[in-house]
């Protein structure tokens, strides 16, 4: 296990540096960099300034290689449009977005686990037929269409939630399901589709010949087996919702990540731009590594090498 | 090991009931299958329409799609009793007083296209990473791997939106922008299905033929990944028109006039609470799209999986 | 049949308000809550030259003079007098019972530290333009002070009460210094000696202001009256729509015309169209900058300016408070002249003008714009009508302003608000002085707005922004559209008077 | 041996396919003795596994099993209900599948696996059952048990999870075991182990023993009587000595004649073949499975059902319209040929 | 033509096998020096418990494996200097399972043909005849040609995969198993196909199985395989009458004849097939070996030629043992 860990952070780190290098890299699709930050009032003779502190005169891979060794100790620059640290503003928006993105992932799991199972179980009944339909329109319904539709609902018509804005848990619970509903299908389907596959597994024709429970059959022997798939998929599409955010965050002005993010890129604050890139994709690998370990825990078979 | 008898396969103990049915030829199962199939029908039918309506738009559309005349803006759609509302405009007209029916017409021109172009570059980089990386396994596969890994973690809509803000945005490189990013399902499913078919024995027996790897990859494995290749090609298609449309919703996507679905419900977005037709048409369409492209998915998936049932 | 459906049953829902939650907006709570669209990290008037900043300022800062809006005229403010001593020199007796939010007396230090740090060109305050004129200040007691100017600036006392705001001495010396080396004076603290005080600064989501309970008394201002003002940034103007509804918010404004129009047949908000100093133009590459070549030919600019519907815009997207302009001014503004050279709505005459230059197919060309997306697309429909392919660039300001300066757009759609100072120097002597945002850089437009800017006679002013004014519209280095009106829209609770500078003095509102 | 622990009578299972009703089990009938091992033979198809499948109550979900009788020591388990059979399973009627690589959990520990049928059906404690399980897998030949119990499937060879796998079997102290194919997915070397082991422990405990297999040679050496199937029916039966020495049943024989045994059939010579391929059992089914195959068919064979009859030796029976004397003569006819 | 076609000399295939991150990969020798020669007209069996090599040893000599060691000749040359479509027109393989050996996208005239299209036969009007021709051959009707191998049953799709072994005309086939996967009625007639066409066109077997009795009634000569070695080789009959390797005769005794009368035999092998990562020392075989002998465990026993083959033993050679232990 303990190899096994190490070797997974391994890659873990070996794609942090390479998804370090991309993010830095972007600064360079605009041009000039100096230029782009330096901002709007800048001078010829300020860009030349910030080229030299920047080190923008430097070899790329010397200033990649100085800009990393900064972003390792937490400096990802200073923002010219917030005027305050990058690192700053981004641990102070993470937060909200990361417990919008849990919220979303839990309504996600909640609904689509469940689902699944009873639909592996019931194959081609009514509720396995639900189920897909719910899959397939759901994977049919563009989110900022489906979060307006909410408001429009249960914001405006019913007034069952407020709409906008992070005070209670009840704003989180509109954003959440319009940026959990989507990943709902494919959580869903592996579900049915682990189940439908371990269900008919000799071990589980084993577990019934030994006269179990259906009970223990079924979140004994099959679900955790089932489920070791679906805790890797979850976490991908925990990485995917961070995305996804900027337009539901954009959408119920919530002050996350995502809605920094969206004006960031709006308003070509690069330093910030890197950052958080470099931050969302960090999430993610780092995210990746925990379902690795929690599906080596889950199966021995990983966890025993 | 006997030929798979489908109904029994998997639940029986291995050995199916009957030892040897003469089956139809695969052509013809798969007719069958594809018939018998509701959603696939169904996906396929909606999909044809949709692509007839758009290499037909110049003879469908009653007007320019373009023709704008304030005038005779925000016309409500036939339906609604409004005393504006005229067989002139079936689905009315939107702010700019631009026919509405016209523009969803065009506009499924540019959705078809963002789709197929997005998922043809997304696929053609997908595909050749997976099949290489499951054919050669080892280091390539290593390497291949984590071009994935790393491609995964890349947020898609925050790269997408930050590379469309940095270069500019046309329609060409909102196409290539997203058929850069969304190749990773194309290489993780390429790869598996590689990797299964790289150990059966007809491969083997295809290389002791002496047949070149090339020729084992394109006339051997191909064929029996096209299935899986077919399924990823949907969801990456409706995957990609989907990601146009947020792009479109933000401003960062295809721009105006052009009459991208997407763009629609972004213009149209401002007046959802009293002209919920601007939204809701331009919505529709795109739900109906999105969800033929993955009914037809579902349904290949369905008639060519080896477990399927009925 | 489904959205009609939706659309009643969701009116209905809408009429039979009864509030429900949303607890922290509305005359309950005593907290007026404001929203826009733009996000706000800086507190600061002089390093924030958006419009909010511009509200704000009046809210929370004060300047030395005051415009009273009902008759133009200047009245004391943080001054108890003022006088020129000559064309050069203002002088004022300053009053000496204010005092700053963080308690510290307002006296003539704050004048001279305020005006010496704002009128130092390396000081970068963003709108330089609305404080330049100013040489500098000289305490001459401890409540009277001196303000030199550069040349002779009739505008002055029109900056002075609506753009120059009185910070307390010291406020930016200990602001954090940038990589460059430089310091960032937009990230102090703010402080002030409005009716209002800021509280809290969440950079993106809001500012929450405070009522200053111990406000100059009988000052032109008068007395705050809400007890809480909260700017919200909201980015959808849906979401926006849906709070007010709801009473998560009290005031808004840009809505579009068709959905004011459609709130306002509602009727649970107050609707109003209200002039505003604001006017919408077309800026061309007339130098081919930009590497676009296309707009150097006056007879393609001059197709350009027949092509696009002026009127149609202004009527069926702008609102009713709007009017198309001949010149690159507000027609509010001293000095518009209106009669210059006028061009018509004339497509027929725009393709025979591309004819003759030499597209008779027209051409593709990107227009830049930022603001109210939908007159650009009217625009560019326009525009496409007699065959030229216009490419929308949307952006956001600072970062249009940017490729502007370095002339890289074909053409701009942009606005400008002149911040709100009644006087044609605050917007055609900032566009054609020969400064970044010129697109002509015409010597003897220069020549002409510098007379007059610096002239004291209104008439020799007035006739030589005429002249300037003239050759601007013939030459079409800019294609003047439409004055912007605004739809505010806002809860029946609050009674509002909407003015015609776009600048909401929300220490005047109250509840009903 | 007099008390039958399990009893089988005109047992049919039938599952809807798209093309129509695949008649996979028949009428099959047997019986099953308390330290007796029954062989059920029979090629891919014949429908062997599903009436093993089909006695644990065990068939899929789809299928339907209808019989005269089906009685476990006495008792009725055909309409007893899933609850009252589930507390049977495992308990007093065990089963091993054929594949040990994938029978086991391989989420849980051998000792999860082990004692949770006997904490199931058993009011035992945990220490006792980890004690039972200790016992069982040095039973079975598995040496340093209680390191093993801390094991995970993975780790063990397939030779090892099969002994694991009669182990789990016993652990509840069994009167019929029905084993599928249990050696079939092993060596040869391992498969003599494994099958020594399991006649062994039917010995010791006294237990009934169904061996489902196609392997003639599993068969002639383990079974006590020998049940043969073709296409969904029994078409002989008898002591392993009476199937093997004096098969009677033309299928029976034919597929006697296939294999090759070392020191009787010459080396290189042709072995005898059966032609054809197995008939679809899907839709209404007539007369002899077998008819078309056989060397010996006349009209009758597929005009009729054909009953099972007495061979010479009491115990002896097979299905053909053919008397015992024209088999036994037909039979000699081809050793000669 | 001469007589040997195939001459394997100590060849030797290592795997790595990752054992972890900071281990590295440790060495899997799954043919650890095999030397065989194969004469024109034979049949060679070789048999052995799963994971003792054989199949690989087989993939070797098809040359879908390089050898990491030693030599393999084919005709006299080295198979490193062959090109694959000339070992293709020397060696075809017949695999175990007719399912998975046979493409299911394409039909059976394609698959049959594809030998010809790869070595770019140069009459391809002649392919269709010549395919039939080999249909006929192995028992399969003209009318199946334009099928799928899902519409085959098993014992068809086998002969589809011999037809296409044999369509080139080549010397040598390499079954892997080629009954395992097929009932016993069917198995027959696998069998005397292939026992026919050996005779027929003058063809060299090299015959892989775990089923002593097919390689017994198949093979001219057997060879015995333990953990990537050859412990054992020679004429079937001797080899089946008088086992010399206490390994040969546990196989042998393992073999389960339809006689009643014999019961289970006990073959007194210890349970488990080592770790081939870590195969015992000296000779691999002596934990199961009830012969065992003290330097049996130290040192690894030599090949001792017998009357027609060889063996690897102590037994028979005990001065092997004395002579390494003294020096």
């Amino acid at each position: 296990m303990f190899i096994y860990a190490c070797k997974r952070f391994g890659v873990a780190v070996l794609v942090a540096i390479t998804v370090s290098l991309l993010s830095f890299s972007l600064i360079y699709l605009s041009g000039d960099p100096a230029m782009a930050l330096a901002g709007e009032s800048a001078t010829s003779e300020d860009i030349e300034n910030i080229r030299r502190v920047y080190g923008y005169d430097q070899p790329i891979m010397v200033q990649y290689v100085d800009w990393l060794s900064r972003v390792v100790q937490g400096d990802f620059g200073r923002s010219h449009y917030l005027k305050r640290e990058v690192a700053e503003v981004i641990f102070e928006r993470l937060p909200t977005t990361m417990l919008l993105g849990a919220c979303a992932l839990g309504f996600a799991i909640l609904l689509s686990i469940p689902l699944g199972v009873l639909a592996a179980i019931r194959p081609n009944t009514i509720i396995d037929r639900l189920a897909l339909t719910l899959a397939v329109v759901g994977q049919a319904l563009p989110s900022f269409w489906f979060a307006l539709i909410l408001i429009f609902w249960l914001g405006i018509t019913w007034r069952l939630l407020p709409i906008t804005g992070t005070a209670s848990w009840q704003n989180f619970i509109m954003p959440a399901v319009a940026l959990g509903y989507y990943v709902t299908p494919a959580i869903m389907r592996l579900t049915r589709a682990g189940m439908l596959e371990v269900l008919s597994s000799d071990y589980i024709r084993t577990a019934r010949a030994k006269g179990l429970k259906p009970a223990t059959v079924l979140f004994k022997h099959a679900l955790r087996n089932a489920i070791i798939p679906v805790v890797s998929l979850a976490a991908v599409q925990f990485g995917f919702m961070l995305g996804g955010s900027i337009v539901i965050e954009t959408i119920f002005a919530i002050n996350g990540l995502g809605f920094l993010a969206w004006e960031t890129i709006q308003r070509g604050d690069l330093p910030t731009m890197q950052a958080i890139v470099l931050v969302l994709a960090c999430f993610y690998i780092v995210l990746t590594f925990l379902a690795d370990m929690l599906n080596a825990f889950l199966d021995p078979r990983i966890r025993v090498a | 090991m006997s030929a798979p008898n489908p109904t029994i396969n998997g639940t029986l103990a291995g050995a199916p009931v009957v030892a040897q049915i003469l089956e139809p030829s695969p052509g013809a199962i798969l007719r069958r299958r594809i018939f018998g199939h509701v959603g696939l029908v169904l996906g396929g039918a909606f999909l044809v329409l949709i692509i007839a309506m758009a290499l037909l738009a110049p003879f469908l559309a009653p007007h320019d799609p373009l023709d704008q005349e304030l005038s005779r803006k925000l016309i409500p759609p036939i339906w609604h009793d409004s005393p504006k509302a005229t067989w002139e405009h079936p689905l009315g007209t939107d702010l700019f007083g631009r026919d509405y029916f016209s523009r969803l017409i065009y506009g499924s021109q540019i959705s078809l296209l963002i789709g197929f172009a997005a998922m043809l570059i997304s696929g053609v980089i997908g595909t050749t990473l997976g099949v290489l990386a499951g054919y050669f396994g080892g280091r390539v596969d290593m390497v291949v791997n984590f071009i994935i890994t790393t491609r995964l973690s890349m947020p898609v809509v925050l790269v997408a939106l930050a590379v469309v803000s940095l270069i500019g945005n046309s329609l060409w490189i909102v196409i290539w922008v997203l058929g850069l990013l969304i190749w990773d399902r194309f290489a993780v499913v390429m790869r598996s299905s590689t990797q299964q078919m790289r150990n059966l024995d007809y491969v083997a027996a295809a290389q002791a033929l002496g047949c070149s790897t090339f020729r084992i990859i394109v006339t051997e494995i191909m064929p029996n990944i096209l299935n899986n290749l077919i399924v990823v090609a949907t969801v990456e298609m409706a995957h990609a028109i989907l990601l146009e449309a947020a792009l479109s919703f933000l401003g960062l996507g295809v721009q105006p006039p052009a009459p991208s679905w997407g763009l629609m419900i972004a213009e149209g977005k401002g007046f959802m609470f009293f002209q919920p037709w601007l939204i809701g048409i331009p919505g529709a369409a795109l739900f109906i799209l999105i969800l033929s492209i993955n009914l037809l998915g579902d349904g290949v998936r369905d008639v060519t999986a080896p477990e399927n049932q009925n | 049949m489904t959205s009609k459906l939706l659309k009643t049953i969701g009116l209905a829902a809408v009429m039979a308000i009864a509030g429900v939650n949303q607890a922290w907006a509305g005359k309950s709570n005593d907290t007026l809550v404001w929203t826009t669209d733009r996000e706000q990290a800086v507190a600061d008037p002089y390093y924030n030259n958006t419009r909010e900043l511009v509200i704000m300022g009046h809210a929370v800062w004060d300047g030395l003079l005051f415009r009273d809006l009902d008759s133009g005229e200047f009245k004391p403010l943080l001054a108890k007098s003022y006088k020129w001593v000559d064309n050069l020199t203002l002088e004022f007796d300053l009053r000496d019972d204010v005092v700053f939010h963080d308690g510290s007396k307002f006296d003539a230090d704050d004048v001279v530290y305020t005006v010496n740090h704002v009128s130092n060109k390396d000081n970068g305050v963003l709108t330089f333009q609305n404080v330049k004129w100013m040489k500098n200040a000289e305490k001459l007691g401890p409540y009277k002070v001196r303000i030199h100017l550069h040349e002779p600036f009739p505008a002055a006392l029109a900056y002075l009460s609506n753009a120059v705001f009185m910070m307390p001495s010291g406020h930016y010396d200990g602001a954090p210094m940038k990589a460059d080396g430089k310091k960032d004076f937009g990230a102090v603290k703010p402080v002030g000696t409005g009716p209002y005080k800021i509280v809290e600064v969440i950079a993106g989501d809001r500012i929450n202001m405070e009522r200053n309970e111990s406000y100059l008394k009988n000052g032109p201002k008068g007395q705050p009256q809400i007890g809480k003002l909260v700017f919200r940034t909201i980015k959808e103007m849906n979401t926006q729509m849906a709070e007010l509804l709801t009473g998560g918010i009290d005031w808004m404004w840009d809505v579009p015309k068709d959905q004011a129009e459609s709130l306002e047949a509602q009727g649970a908000v107050t609707v109003e169209n209200a002039k505003t100093m604001r006017v919408s133009y077309l800026a061309f590459d007339v130098d081919g900058d930009s590497g676009v070549k296309y707009f150097t030919d006056p007879r393609v600019r001059a197709a350009v300016a027949h092509a696009i519907n002026r009127a149609s815009i202004t009527k069926n997207l702008v609102g009713p408070a709007s009017v198309v302009i001949p010149s690159a001014c507000h027609p509010d503004q001293f000095g518009c002249a209106q009669d210059v050279t006028k061009w018509d709505y004339d497509p027929a005459k725009a393709k025979k003008l591309l004819t003759e230059a030499g597209y008779p197919n027209g051409f593709e060309f990107d227009i830049y714009a930022y603001r109210q997306r939908e007159y650009t697309e009217a625009v560019i429909g326009d525009l496409a009508e007699v065959g030229l392919k216009a490419n929308l660039k949307f952006m956001q300001y600072r970062a249009l302003r940017d490729l502007v300066w370095k002339g890289q757009t074909p053409i701009n759609h942009m606005t400008w608000g002149s911040n709100s100072i009644p006087d044609v120097s605050a917007i055609t002597s900032h566009f054609f002085s020969g400064g970044r945002d010129d697109p002509a850089k015409d010597p003897e437009v220069i020549k002409n707005l510098e007379t007059a800017d610096t002239s004291v006679d209104p008439e020799v002013r007035k006739r030589h922004y005429k002249e300037a004014l003239e050759k601007i519209s013939a030459n079409l280095y800019w294609l003047p559209m439409f004055t912007y009106a605004k739809y505010y829209v806002y809860s029946k609770d609050l009674d509002f008077k909407t003015t015609s500078d776009e600048i909401p003095r929300f220490y005047t509102a109250k509840w009903k | 041996m007099a008390d039958r622990i399990l009893e089988v009578n005109n047992l049919t299972v039938d599952i809807p396919v798209p093309s129509g009703m695949l008649h996979a089990v028949q009428g099959v009938s047997f019986s099953v003795g308390r330290g007796e091992t029954l062989c059920i033979v029979g090629e891919s198809g014949c429908g062997k596994s599903l009436t093993s499948l089909a006695i644990m109550d065990l068939l899929p979900a789809n299928a339907s099993r209808t019989a005269d009788k089906l009685e476990h020591d006495g008792v009725d388990i055909l309409n007893i209900g899933e609850n009252r059979m589930a507390n049977i399973r495992g308990n007093t009627m065990g089963m091993i599948f054929q594949e040990p690589m994938t029978s086991l959990n391989p989420a849980y520990t051998i000792s999860n696996q082990l004692e949770e049928a006997l904490l199931r059906h058993k009011k035992v404690g945990r220490g006792e059952a980890r004690e039972r399980a200790v016992f069982l897998l040095e039973k079975v030949g598995i040496t340093a048990a209680s390191n093993r119990l801390r094991q995970y499937p993975h780790q063990l060879s397939g030779g090892l999870r099969q002994r694991v796998m009669i182990a789990m079997t016993l652990m509840c102290g069994p009167d019929l075991i029905i084993a599928d194919e249990p050696t079939t997915a092993l060596d040869v070397t391992i498969q003599a182990q494994i099958l020594l082991l399991l006649a062994e422990l039917q010995k010791e405990f006294h237990m009934g023993l169904i061996l489902i297999t196609h392997d003639l040679g599993v068969v002639a050496r383990v079974a006590d009587r020998v049940a043969v199937m073709y296409a969904g029916q029994l078409v002989e039966q008898g002591t392993a000595t009476q199937v093997f020495e004096n098969p009677t049943n033309p299928y029976t024989q034919g597929l006697l004649d296939c294999i090759p045994i070392p020191g009787k059939t010459a080396r290189g010579a042709h072995l005898g073949s059966i032609p054809g391929i197995v008939p679809s059992l899907i839709g209404d089914l007539n007369g002899c499975r077998f008819a078309d195959r056989c060397p010996y068919a006349k009209d009758e064979c597929v005009a009729k059902d054909i009953e099972f009859r007495a061979a010479f030796e009491a115990g002896h029976s097979y299905r053909c319209v053919l008397s015992p004397e024209v088999c036994a003569k037909n039979a000699q006819r081809k050793l000669i040929a | 033509m001469t007589k040997t076609v195939i001459d394997v000399r100590d060849a030797r295939q290592t795997f790595m096998i990752s054992a972890g991150a900071f281990r590295g990969k440790r060495p899997l020798h799954a043919v650890n020096g095999v030397s065989i020669t194969i004469d024109r007209g034979e049949v060679l069996g070789i048999v052995g418990e799963s994971g003792c090599g054989k199949t690989t040893l087989a993939k070797m000599i098809l040359g879908l494996l390089q050898p990491t060691g030693g030599d393999i000749l084919l005709e006299g040359r080295p198979i490193t200097e062959l090109t694959r479509l000339e070992v293709a027109r020397l060696l075809q393989p017949i695999f175990q399972d007719p399912y998975s050996s046979l493409n299911p996208r394409k039909s059976v005239g394609n698959i049959i043909s594809l030998p010809l299209k790869v070595q770019k036969d140069p009459h391809p009007e002649s392919w269709r005849e010549r395919v039939e021709e080999k249909m006929a051959l192995v028992g399969l009707a003209k009318r199946l040609y334009n099928l799928y191998p899902n519409q085959l049953s098993g014992g068809q799709r086998q002969r589809v995969a011999v037809a296409r072994a044999l369509v080139n005309r080549p010397q040598v086939v390499i079954c892997d198993e080629p009954t395992s996967a097929l009932d016993v009625s069917v198995q027959s007639q696998i069998l005397n196909l292939l026992q026919d066409l050996r005779y027929q066109l003058n063809l060299t077997y090299i015959l892989i199985s775990h089923n002593l009795a097919v390689v017994e009634h198949i093979a001219t000569r057997v060879a015995v395989m333990y953990l990537g070695r050859v412990v054992e080789e020679a004429d079937t009959a001797s080899l089946f009458e008088r086992p010399q390797h206490p390994y040969t005769r546990a196989l042998l005794e393992s073999v389960l004849t339809p006689e009643p009368a014999l019961g289970v035999p006990d073959t007194q092998l210890g349970a488990a097939y080592p770790n081939p990562v870590a195969p015992p020392s000296g000779c691999t075989f002596h934990p199961r070996c009830t012969q065992v002998m003290n330097h049996c465990s130290r040192i690894a026993p030599r090949p001792v030629a017998t009357e027609t083959g060889h063996v690897e033993c102590h037994l028979y050679a005990a001065d092997q043992g004395k002579e390494r232990a003294i020096s």
